[in-house]
């Protein structure tokens, strides 16, 4: 091109819309086993390389393979697959307990589930995760109670945040659980200067944040990055690339024209790139990064790298904008399928004790969805008191606050 | 009142092809209220495209291109997520024209959906017209109508300095007089629901009297036109509803007149009530027309805590609420 | 009033080790302003250290820090340069204890030096304080005085709730009543000026009496209680002169208590007008004093414009503009 | 370290503080004319390590050497020598009026006259900078007069800027200068914003952004990056690393954990280095990325290395905060004094020559001066009138403005 031609712009677009025939065989992704596991106090500038490839440990066999293989017994693997297969069974009852008018909405994480059921499983307690509206399997791991979820997205009487906020956007700090936020990326330097607080602390506790591949272009996300390097902070921060942000594909964030993980690069904190859909993956990786935190390493950027087979919300459609069949068609697979295959092969798992064991998770949803009913829905039953709707804006009421209570009568 | 902001949208395009659109999901999408539908099919990606999300990023490049020469109308896809460009707004957008003696300016629109009634918690149903009040430089514009909302939207498009569009989320699909247990009325059922195709613009800066009255002065905007119209009808007192269309410049003539001849003013708004800017229009009443006061103003407005989801129609200024503060004033000596 | 400062952060930073301090330059220099001098030395460098230059950065780690259970005490180097952390301070810090019911707290303190007076321009003389108070959820405080300075300091590191702390920079060196051309009075020669040096503190949300007065009630805080002491001397008005000290909780109680005493009220601020916390005091006392009022209460105060620097004097509302409202609040029927 | 360890806050600190003798001899440069020069069009994953070397040309005896040499001619690099002793002449006079109490502040670029003014020469007219206010190289390079640049720092009664502005927030629309900001940053992503306006327009113009090693931490610096990878905006995105921001080292902006080059790794963009006080360096590598962009080929990120020699501004005082021999310790040698060695090498210049030219730069900077100071300085004399503050917040004042101003009486 010379120099007096007109310029123009370029605007990313996704290979694939609706209508086309999505085919991501030529995609390449590095075999089960292939990456390299580093020590846990390698150089940053020496590991660099590993921003690139995919972590990943079961092969297409459903075999753990490789350096970050063998990481977790047979029940440890069990009690995973129990917690994906609850994470999933949660969000089916949720989504039609939406449809049905029974909240005003819901969020699943459907094809995402491994992500943040096997990294709760690497945290000890007194952890801190700052997350997204995408890791209730945080909760569900940690064995929060489910009803109190149900409360929660009720807004009923029962409800643990009295109304005050929108469906799933719990809080629990004795779940390591931060209050999620409405506004996108803040809690990712709010991960980091809870880690700073606990290393200025001299405590052993560290953080992790979170936060979706579209997300990355928000501001805060490097403000994570600078502070989280500049004090080594002890922090995990954590990348979910699920390829899209609502109608937009990650391109637009820019996760093609270089990883996610290697934003990392620029500011010399180890960044790893790891099969989200395979639950030892991530569990063996976000442990690496875990114990480099706690060990004083500094923070660690991990890219998850998966699919979100779903709506983006219950207010979304994306047959507008992506192809039905690109779910299906994702070459890394169903996160849930890969971790039963590979336990049946180990001999500690059956397709009988699969269905059964769904069987009872589900039953046991739809109990708890009874009980938090009980307490009402959003427009049925039992609703938080009015009165809290004025509590805790401050620790102490001010008198403007008191009087605009009392005027409206509660 | 989307395919009002289309049509002005639209209009603008095929007028002035210096108009670009872009923001989080407004190219292929055509936006998650749909207000872009269609634009980029038309225009090409050029001239309407998805963004990064990142708010900052968004007013700040449509700064530059606006000070390169284009029209840039972005939008932030709810009001309470313009926090992260407040900066850009505020310190830039709004003073590059006076910083540079004008010989840089930012002419460029930020679309943004405002206010509650959708059960869209603390996040999405703030208010935030106030801040843009207080900072010299912006102009701020709330449409109450479809018909409004084209006029208003290409009279921002067309203004040389940066102009904050602030579309009442609640009355995309129709007017809203409070009542939410009541079924949806339709724009196609209200007048000011139809809307030329053609280009037309309605001037920045002059309020229009919704209902004339005697009694009582009700300055109001959005949605809240539609419940003080209610709570008129509901208590029978004879107000007169003036719907301010644009915040920032304020037409104080109207406000004036109405008040000199009512000798009483309610002002409504959803947004917390410390330094809203109804704080603003009651002190402007307060300065130009205290010698014809014949009782305090009274502000009805949210209240000062975040917008809480379960509660949405407690917290929201409703006809009840207004229709008190009518008989209050009323009865005050 | 630097000292005062200075002898907060190292009382409370003694006190308790959960205080912590980051900002930009707060570190080995102590602060371009000097505030934070020889607290990296004595209390290390985990407690009191340099930040990268990201407000936004600063304030969300002062959240997460403060969630983690510590009690962060930041400073933003001018609060013309907070806009980039609003967001965190408006929506994150201000929230925290809602969104959780309580269960998480961010317990913090930002300090900011704020207002003109030094010639620095649009970017370094802003007074964002109505930008706090619209927002529910933060507290507001500035200081007018030395003493006041650090006990109030030492109450927002106390306090549970996200405080800001806005350090009137014109007053750093001395009292200073709006005449720029007579010589700087220090500190010492004020009897405010005078400061223990160990602990103490003054509660948030009370106002002051600064000078007692019959005929009309002036609302000020920070620069301006000197301003309006100088012109209630120089025009021999019996003006009561109210230094709020916090904006937001106010001290509706003694301005009402005054204002109905006096029956007329002027109020001052260096912020541009519209929507300024000016409206908010012109509201309260139009809504709580209405049937006391014997003239329309006035507003002095910096004009819908950027700060400008070769005008600085000229934008600032000084003594005698301030004195000419008194007069004409006084002529007022 | 054991993981029960307590953790602890690690705080950078720069090498040397005052009292130490600064010593750079274990600091690895790149020796002149080691770095390659690539094609223009050549692709960012390819050109990777680039953002690691400083690219020099003028080896230690003043030769030019190497892929990057040769693009000027004696006349340019004369110009270029000349432009630089401007800019120190214009540097000391200001700064010597600000003691006299003439003007409020002023910001020199002590060290650093080679990057802007190289910068300019590689441009077209129509292209503009977003500059901070440090590149008063970019007004002096292109001829802006001298006279107008003083009466703005005078705010005087011939000040273009009307009194608005503080001293060196200059602006010109002509000279290709956008108005500078007293705000960090935010100038870097309105450079791109401007830079897709002309992709849009089709117009053939590019922009160039420029930042300063501390405010590369802000987070408009991150949109920059993100918005610039995404529609590949035709901009150069500058940023000048002269290892201080106020009293702060660029260790804290972790220039030190990675270079500040190798931020753009992450977002694909082409990343060089260069010796920022090496005018035939500057110039050599400001031209390859203003062409890549000039011909469609998208950003380029630069970190130009230098030293700020002088205070941060009048306002600053570094010798409490680093030692004051550091500056003549810092490796990379004075760039005038560079330049200058280069051409007497090449027969192009003399002592003689440098010591009149010099002169007579430094009378005609006075007699600017004077000029200027018939107009007024910030106390004396003429002063914009006080109307024009009340103009140009809008297009058209309105009202409540108009009132405003008649009830001030102006
Ligand atoms: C500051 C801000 N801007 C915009 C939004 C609206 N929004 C909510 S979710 C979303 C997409 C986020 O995508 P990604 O980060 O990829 O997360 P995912 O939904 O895929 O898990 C957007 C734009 C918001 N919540 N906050
Ligand atoms: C948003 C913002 N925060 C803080 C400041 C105060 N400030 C002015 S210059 C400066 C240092 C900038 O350092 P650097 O980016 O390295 O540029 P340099 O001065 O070295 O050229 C700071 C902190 C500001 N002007 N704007
Ligand atoms: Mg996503
Ligand atoms: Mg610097």
């Amino acid at each position: 091109m010379s120099e007096t031609e007109p310029l123009s712009l370029y605007v990313p677009e996704p290979e694939f819309r609706p209508g086309d025939t999505p085919d991501y065989s030529d995609v390449k992704i590095a075999a089960a086993g292939e990456v390299d596991r580093p020590a846990l106090n390698a150089k940053a500038d020496d590991i660099r390389e590993l921003a690139y490839p995919i972590i990943r440990v079961l092969n297409r066999d459903g075999k753990a393979v490789g350096p970050w293989a063998d990481m977790l017994s047979a029940e440890e693997l069990r009690e995973g697959l129990r917690d994906m297969l609850k994470v999933r069974a949660f969000d089916a009852r949720m989504q039609m307990a939406q449809r049905q008018g029974k909240t005003s909405f819901y969020m699943q994480c459907l094809g995402e589930e491994a992500i943040a059921t096997a990294f709760r499983k690497a945290l000890k307690p007194g952890d801190m995760n700052f997350p997204t509206y995408r890791q209730q399997g945080l909760l569900i791991a940690d064995d929060y109670p489910i009803v109190e979820m149900m409360n929660q997205i009720y807004s009923n009487g029962a409800d643990p945040l009295k109304g005050r906020q929108l469906p799933i956007m719990y809080s629990s700090k004795k779940h390591g659980f931060f209050t999620i936020s409405g506004n996108l990326a803040t809690q990712f330097i709010q991960a980091v200067g809870w880690a700073m607080g606990s290393a200025i602390a001299g405590d052993t506790k560290i953080a992790a944040g979170w936060i979706g591949d579209g997300s990355t272009a928000e501001s805060d996300f490097h403000s994570a990055l600078v502070f989280a390097s500049c004090y080594r902070a002890p922090v995990v921060l954590n990348i979910v690339n699920n390829q899209w942000a609502i109608s937009t594909f990650q391109g637009i964030a820019r996760g093609k024209a270089a990883t996610f993980a290697s934003r990392g690069l620029g500011f010399g904190i180890p960044s790893l790139r790891v099969d989200g859909n395979d639950y030892l993956a991530v569990y063996a990786v976000s442990k690496w990064a875990i114990d480099r935190a706690r060990q004083g390493l500094g923070p660690t950027l991990i890219e998850h790298v998966t699919y979100r087979a779903g709506a983006h919300s219950t207010s979304d459609d994306p047959s507008a904008y992506r192809p039905k069949e690109e779910s299906d068609a994702w070459p890394l697979g169903d996160p849930v399928e890969r971790l039963k295959t590979h336990l049946i092969g180990l001999g500690e798992w059956s397709e009988e004790r699969h269905t059964q064991t769904k069987a009872e998770i589900e039953s046991k949803i739809v109990q708890a969805q009874k009980e938090a009913e009980s307490h009402g829905t959003l427009h049925d039953g039992d609703k938080p008191l009015v009165r809290d709707m004025f509590e805790d804006v401050f620790e102490v009421t001010p008198p403007h606050l008191l009087a605009q209570r009392q005027e409206a009568g509660y | 009142m989307i395919k009002a902001v289309n049509s002005a949208l639209d209009n603008m395009m095929a007028r002035d092809e210096k108009v670009v659109i872009f923001g989080e999901d407004v190219g292929y999408f055509g936006g998650v209220f749909r207000c872009t539908e269609g634009l980029q099919e038309k225009y090409g990606a050029q001239r309407c495209f998805d963004s990064p999300i990142n708010e900052s990023g968004i007013i700040g490049a449509a700064i530059g291109m606006a000070a390169y020469g284009m029209r840039p109308c972005v939008e932030i896809q709810f009001a309470d997520y313009m926090y992260p460009g407040y900066d850009q707004l505020t310190q830039e957008a709004a003073r590059i024209r006076y910083r540079s003696d004008h010989d840089f300016t930012a002419p460029m629109t930020v679309r943004m959906p405002t206010g509650g009634g959708i059960f869209g918690g603390q996040t999405h149903s703030q208010s935030p017209e106030a801040l843009f009040a207080h900072v010299s430089g912006l102009k701020t514009v709330i449409p109450s109508n479809p018909y409004d909302a084209k006029g208003l939207l290409i009279a921002s498009i067309e203004d040389n300095d940066p102009v904050i569009f602030l579309e009442p989320k609640r009355l995309y699909n129709g007017p809203f007089d409070g009542h939410h247990d009541r079924p949806i009325t339709p724009w196609s059922k209200h007048e000011l629901g139809d809307v030329p195709e053609d280009y037309y613009s309605i001037p920045l800066g002059k309020a229009a009297i919704r209902r004339e009255g005697a009694d009582v002065t009700v300055l109001a905007y959005g949605t809240m036109v539609y419940v003080a119209e209610t709570a008129a009808e509901e208590t029978g007192i004879d107000a007169e509803v003036i719907d301010l269309r644009t915040i920032l410049p304020y037409d104080l003539e109207t406000i004036q007149t109405s008040v000199e001849k009512t000798g009483r003013c309610v002002i409504v708004h959803e947004a917390t009530k410390t330094c809203g800017f109804g704080s603003e229009l009651m002190s402007l009443v307060q300065e130009n027309c205290f010698y014809h006061l014949e009782a305090p103003i009274i502000r009805v407005t949210g209240y000062d805590t975040p917008y809480p989801h379960a509660h949405e129609w407690e917290y929201f200024p409703g006809p009840a609420r207004v229709g008190e503060a009518l008989k209050k004033v009323m009865e005050a000596a």
